[in-house]
């Protein structure tokens, strides 16, 4: 047994070091101030910030967003302020409080996700930049990113070689095989890996018999696809040393528990953020209560401690 | 902006499908201002995991009222909530309606529940002016009593004509400018459905009298975050468009700002 | 406007002739004498019995199912009478009943598939094939018939080889590109196809830290899923000539409906059997009240009709 | 076999987190047999899609009762439905408890909620002989009144000996057989939770004594489809074992068939 104050619930995630194991995930908190009346972020363990391509993108027409059964679909299509916009409008905030910044960078083509990587390397106050392959939403081919292996190695390596931060693909869920994009991302140097990105979906509604999506399709998110989630982490987890960051349907400190148990080194919050902003909030104290309880010193004990 | 368990302290239909939700929220309701909204996490939602917004129809020292229709899952669940439980709540959110120009005559014009978005804006004008309510029959025309008693002449229309003149709310807007109204210079405070705003906005857009609009656009986070809610707004300078976001910059905008080509 | 009397509900799925478009799926509705008491069984368009193997088989250890948000993860594992035991135990009850029976074959080997088809090719009383090449369950390398294509294509083929019954692949979810296993089953001679299968999924019991599946992962089916169906059924649609029948998670006609729209020919209905044994009737009544209020004469008339 | 709406004809809490519903059913309730159960669609209960499981406690006429304790999210959400609301119910299910074997003296062994599987049974076996109620404190012993009423002797441990004697229900069978029961030659009617179970089989088996064990296994369809509820039982000619649905081959089984070693 131990008490409180000797719980150690920081952990080191490819280098970036962490006050604790709970971070938001990109797209779901936007660049920080969105949330700053009403969660303190100096709390987090880390905040990933809303994708962030070369320049400044404007995203899909609306509809955006859909709710299904416990989920949501979104073709948000990855607005933003590009790199340059975003480190003028944001980073002055963002270095104000005290909790490392990831920021989840995209690019129409290899060269773009090298060219963004490349300038983030030179901002400061950036902890760590996770690479998204993953999403589904633009057409420009970027799906491909994450379900073609040579794609996504090639992607990786040229990343890898504009960028000493912290490196930290994040893997498509729709993909028959994810040990083979977890070992590929490990083999290109990558620090850390993060599962899941949303999952491809559609809905329709039956009135007018059109998308709910102005895009047609969408990423699937939230309770939903946490079954999905905690297999696809569980896979990638015994296939690399790496530390891998969990995500996909944690609203609660039981959902991330799963994760860690699986084999998650940190998890994600997304989609809960709408519902609750202050969710993370309650799984960090949730977790540092419950390690308490069990006699554990750090969360890092947790890890991997799937029975059987 | 809060987030808080709000008390429920009455909750009743008022007329026709319409109820009225009084909570206790002691952080959200001193800080609201007209206009604006509260994100509401209805309980027992089950599978539907967002919350719902709804314009904060009157906040009086630490009571917050709300006043909604029964139109889907969200509001027909939240509907069952009696005195006693909670509700979470985030608020105040968003920008609400500005204060009156210099010089100018105020009206107000509601459809449906969106006079819930007129009454505190109606309460804090300075100057008390016309406001019109319209809505498909009498069933949705709500609290006419209350805005006559804060000062306000209120004009009724339905489309079915069972109450007030027969017609839409810009029929009785129009007939009202043309005669008694001629010599006023409006201001146009708005809240309804989109079709509704874009006859007004179309009106104030020709006689150049400035309007603000309250959209009702579909909200994921409610503050910002998640990009759901955009519309396509004018950029004054470079004459070209961009997205704003209903729940951060609006709901409230200036009917000049808002491409209303792109609304549906 | 046409009346009830002048709709024509049924529908040829790949030769396959129903009278209405609304089957049960493989594996939620037994064998047919589990739900007879509560279904009149000649209402279905179809009824697809559990998967059938060479051998009997016992199938998972237990726990086999959880419940989990908006759906049920499930590890039954294939347990059944092998196909002497079927067609001796069921045939004679379901060849009382005017419904088409398909019957969804398994294999651990292509050989133990082609064996199958061919048995089934002499049984009296059966409609079609389904075959079974995306259950997650079996270790045997089974889940490799479906994600694999050129294992997909050689045991179809075999398979195609061994029968002149109806075929119809059953599409695994888990595949980067659907397309590509909805072609081959068209070129390798498939009457139609279904999907989708349940996706493989997991959870962990965080009291004792074991997998609440004694298989550890298990199929995630139910409403969580149906955006994910809704967009695959979509994308095979456009993919091929054949018919499609969709699953996913529907539990009511809107549901139902969705798939339809997006290109079914004909729909399923899973997990629902187990919450509401009335569903599939409620949607055929459902249906014919739906056609005639929008004017159609057939549920054909709704089939790949999206708007954008 | 049917599905019904069962009107919620009375429900409330009897004791200690134990709530009794009493429902309208008039196709289950009068085909009921002594150790069926109902399958019941809990309203309300949102993004958890399966229903559960409960014994028929009482079957009177088109009445149909279960007794049940909040345990889950299931059985808590079940608690607030009121009377006049209804419930989707499949039922009667499953194969309950057989007759008594002529020239045994019937004993009811009970764990906690186990009663409720045994009242029918308690009503229509045509000798009645002894209760044993089991449980961990004095909430957990439920209606020994009634069953003392159908002519049953009802003796009750509890593991905090809070109530009765203090123990497990088996010591007070181990007593009782030793002295006072020592002449007859008992048939055992159990139900209650698994540890209970193996521990009254183990007797069961080593003394030769018939006995009819409900199992408690988790349930999908309910109905024998789904095969999710299935445990390892005997083969008793090949000595092989297979899986026997608790849904349908039960969950009612001979002491005998049950693989007790499988049993956690
Ligand atoms: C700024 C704002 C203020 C509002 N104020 C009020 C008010 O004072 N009184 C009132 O009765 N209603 C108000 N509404 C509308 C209210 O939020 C919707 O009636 C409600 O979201 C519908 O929820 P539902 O679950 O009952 O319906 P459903 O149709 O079941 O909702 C399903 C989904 O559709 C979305 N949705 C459907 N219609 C709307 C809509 N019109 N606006 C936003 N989302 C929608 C929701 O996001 C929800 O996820 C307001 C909306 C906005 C944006
Ligand atoms: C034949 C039978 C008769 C029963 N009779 C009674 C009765 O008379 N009174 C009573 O109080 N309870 C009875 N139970 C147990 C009752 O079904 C469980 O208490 C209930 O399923 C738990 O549901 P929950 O949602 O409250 O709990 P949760 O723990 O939230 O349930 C979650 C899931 O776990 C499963 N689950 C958890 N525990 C059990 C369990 N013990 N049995 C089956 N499934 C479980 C359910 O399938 C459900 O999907 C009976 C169970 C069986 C199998
Ligand atoms: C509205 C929305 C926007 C998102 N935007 C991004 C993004 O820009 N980049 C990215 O890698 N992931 C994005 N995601 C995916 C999330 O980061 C996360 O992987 C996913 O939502 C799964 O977690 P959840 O189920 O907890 O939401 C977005 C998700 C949502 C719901
Ligand atoms: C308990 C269970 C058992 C199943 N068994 C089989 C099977 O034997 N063969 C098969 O092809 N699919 C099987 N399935 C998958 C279903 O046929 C269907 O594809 C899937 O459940 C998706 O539909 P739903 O979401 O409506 O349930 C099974 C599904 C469940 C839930
Ligand atoms: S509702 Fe999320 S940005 Fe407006
Ligand atoms: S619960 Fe489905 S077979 Fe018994």
């Amino acid at each position: 047994m131990s008490d409180s104050s000797s719980i150690d619930m920081s952990v080191d995630i490819g280098g970036i070091r962490m006050k604790n194991p709970v971070m938001v995930a990109s797209g779901t908190f936007g660049y920080g101030p969105e949330y700053a009346d009403l969660v303190d972020l100096n709390r987090l363990g880390a905040l990933v910030v809303k994708g962030i391509c070369l320049q400044p993108t404007r995203g899909n027409p609306t509809p955006r967003t859909a709710e299904v059964a416990s989920g949501l679909l979104n073709a948000i299509g990855l607005p933003g302020p590009g790199v340059d916009g975003f480190v003028k409008s944001y980073m002055p905030f963002l270095r104000g409080f005290n909790v490392p910044v990831i920021v989840n960078i995209w690019g129409k083509t290899i060269d773009e996700y090298v060219e963004v990587a490349r300038r983030f390397d030179q901002v400061e106050g950036i902890a760590g930049l996770e690479v998204n392959v993953s999403c589904p939403n633009i057409k420009e081919g970027s799906a491909l990113f994450g379900t073609d292996l040579d794609m996504f190695r090639r992607t990786l390596d040229g990343i890898r070689g504009a960028t000493r931060l912290p490196l930290i693909p994040k893997l498509a869920p729709n993909v028959a095989d994810i040990t083979a994009f977890a070992r590929a991302a490990e083999h290109c140097g990558a620090n850390a890996i993060s599962l899941i990105n949303s999952f491809p979906g559609m809905a329709v509604d039956i009135k007018t018999r059109r998308p709910k999506l102005a895009n047609v399709t969408g990423g699937l998110t939230g309770p939903a696809i946490r079954p999905i989630a905690v297999r696809l982490v569980w896979q990638a987890a015994k296939a690399v040393t790496i530390p891998v960051i969990g995500m996909g349907g944690i609203s609660t400190l039981d959902d991330a528990l799963e994760f860690f148990i699986v084999g998650a080194n940190a998890v994600a919050l997304g989609t809960v953020n709408f519902t609750n902003p202050a969710a993370a909030v309650a799984v960090i104290d949730g977790l540092t209560a419950y390690l308490k309880q069990i006699g554990a010193s750090s969360p890092r004990e947790l890890v991997g401690t799937l029975a059987s | 902006m809060y987030q808080e368990n709000a008390e429920v302290v009455d909750h009743a239909e008022i007329q026709g499908g319409y109820n009225l939700l009084i909570m206790r929220s002691s952080s959200i309701a001193p800080a609201v201002r007209p206009g604006q909204f509260v994100h509401v996490l209805i309980p027992h939602l089950g599978e539907s995991i967002l919350r719902r917004p709804f314009s904060v129809f009157k906040a009086d020292g630490d009571q917050l009222a709300i006043l909604y229709k029964g139109v889907g899952r969200g509001t027909r669940t939240l509907s069952y909530l009696r005195p006693g439980e909670t509700l979470n709540v985030i608020g105040p959110l968003g920008r609400g309606y500005p204060g009156l120009t210099e010089g100018r005559y105020p009206v107000l014009m509601a459809g449906g529940y969106g006079m819930a978005a007129l009454y505190l804006c109606a309460r804090e004008l300075p100057v008390k002016g016309t406001a019109f309510f319209g809505g498909r029959s009498a069933a949705d025309i709500l609290c006419v009593k209350e805005f006559e008693a804060l000062g306000w002449r209120v004009i009724v229309t339905t489309e079915d004509g069972s109450l007030g003149k027969s017609g839409k709310v810009t029929d009785a807007l129009d007939a009202w400018m043309a005669g008694e109204g001629a010599p006023v210079l409006p201001e146009l405070f708005v809240c309804g459905p989109s079709g509704m705003l874009k006859a007004v906005a179309e009106r104030a857009l020709g006689q150049g009298w400035p309007a603000w609009i309250s959209v009702d656009n579909n909200m994921g986070c409610g503050v910002g975050a998640c990009l759901t809610c955009v519309l396509k707004v004018r950029n004054s300078q470079s004459g070209d468009w961009s997205w704003a976001r209903a729940c951060r910059e609006g709901p409230v905008f200036n009917a000049e700002e808002i491409i209303w080509e792109a609304v549906n």
